[in-house]
């Protein structure tokens, strides 16, 4: 990809879904396979209602920046709000012991994505920035099989 | 895009089928249609997912509400005909053990 | 529409798709009967292909900038390049009772929007914008049942 | 997400379906598959647009290089199965009538 792809969208659930339908199609073109396509559209979109939930509180009049890249296999989505900051090491995912609603966006977060970092540097909001290498996941699953 | 949302009874089990990508967007809609029958508590309830291509972490909570009214209540709380995505999250969370989930609509109504 | 979405992609073709995957999801969020919705998807492709073979003459590492926005049901769009500027008042729609190929890009975005307008005020590239009235076609398609 | 093509001979007639958007990404690969048999000339080309969900002018133009080939030719060349979306297309450049439609293969065999 020469330049990333980027999308701004209103800080609304119901533009959640123009963000992943963009993505799907980004993912698509590089030829993922469907399941993995899936998984990084669940992260990205766990990541953005995270913004809506804590960074706006749910104000649904401001904006998340989403951008995409795949330069090397490795695939990096960089978020950016201009919400609240948070103590961004505090947030964990959650046990799975204790089946409760809530806590499991981190957790997929985390469990699906290589890295995952944010960095409230800025005047305002947080940038998170996270990536997948997309050639590993598929040596595993062809070693999982 | 808005998510579609059916009720059937049949047999004193109702069934309640989504169709739509379960999200943070419609979970709050999913919800409200969920929450009156555990209040009545008189049925069992199934959740067709056949139509439900995406499922994220605020669906899988509304689902959540059901597996614990289920636990304090002698009623099922069952879910059917996952699609691979969905039912690949609940893997991944590792909650395809911890709730009722069957293929078929007929095995869900079994002992329901 | 609280805030306007903005997507950008790269000047190459292959990326047309995100774009048009994006807006389509906007548009069936907006609740337009299908037809409408892929007449609009019509006309902000056939100006990012015009971007990409005239602004950029096929130069595939540069950016397309698109805002969508809804208001009082008028859609509009906003397409920003950073490519050669040309005399815009010299593309005219084609006419149809020759039959080739090309020249029908232009011809499809006059059809179906309402406004098409060509700026180049900028120091670099053009700023196309378009709207739509999606409350009239509405109204007109019932009259001509 | 990139174009498949499919080619099919039958009784001197060769029918090529396309499946997938034909827009400025696909349009080369579909004309560098189109223009071998135009040189040819030797059989009627039909193609198959049942799994054509979308076409923009640069679709239309490498339609129109086959209508263009048929006219200096005895060949025919005919479209088939256009889906709504692209029918609307061909309605709006007032192209339905230029080509040869059909909306079934069968009908596209007939003479071709
Ligand atoms: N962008 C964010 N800004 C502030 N806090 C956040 C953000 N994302 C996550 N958190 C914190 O991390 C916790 C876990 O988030 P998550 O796993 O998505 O589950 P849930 O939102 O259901 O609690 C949240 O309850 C919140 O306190
Ligand atoms: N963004 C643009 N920048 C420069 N010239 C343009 C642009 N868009 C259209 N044109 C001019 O208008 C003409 C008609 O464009 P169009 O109707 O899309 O058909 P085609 O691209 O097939 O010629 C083009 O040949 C080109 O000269």
């Amino acid at each position: 990809m020469a330049e990333p792809i980027k999308i701004t969208i209103p800080s609304d659930p119901r533009y959640l879904c123009v963000n992943r339908r963009a993505l799907q199609q980004i993912l698509t073109l590089a030829e993922l396979p469907e399941e993995l396509t899936s998984q990084l559209a669940l992260c990205v979109d766990e990541a953005c209602s995270n913004v809506i939930k804590y960074g706006y509180e749910g104000e649904t009049n401001h904006s998340i920046e989403i951008s995409y890249a795949i330069d090397n296999d490795v695939f990096e989505v960089k978020i950016r709000d201009y919400g609240k900051q948070c103590d961004t090491s505090k947030f964990q995912p959650r046990c799975l012991d204790d089946v409760k609603p809530g806590g499991l966006g981190t957790f997929f977060i985390h469990k699906i994505m290589d890295s995952v970092s944010y960095c409230t540097k800025r005047e305002k909001g947080t940038l998170l920035t996270m990536t997948k290498n997309l050639k590993t996941d598929m040596v595993n699953q062809k070693e999982e099989e | 895009m808005t998510v579609e949302l059916n009720s059937e009874e049949k047999d004193g089990v109702v069934t309640i089928s989504i169709e739509g990508e379960f999200d943070m967007a419609a979970s709050p809609k999913i919800r409200n249609f969920l929450t009156p029958l555990f209040k009545e508590n008189n049925r069992s309830v199934i959740v067709d997912l056949a139509k439900v291509p995406y499922i994220d972490s605020s669906g899988i909570a509304t689902l959540v509400e059901g597996l614990q009214w289920s636990h304090s209540s002698d009623k099922k709380f069952r879910l059917t005909q996952l699609s691979p995505a969905v039912k690949d999250v609940f893997e991944i969370a590792r909650l395809l053990t911890v709730f009722e989930v069957f293929d078929s609509h007929e095995e869900a109504l079994q002992g329901a």
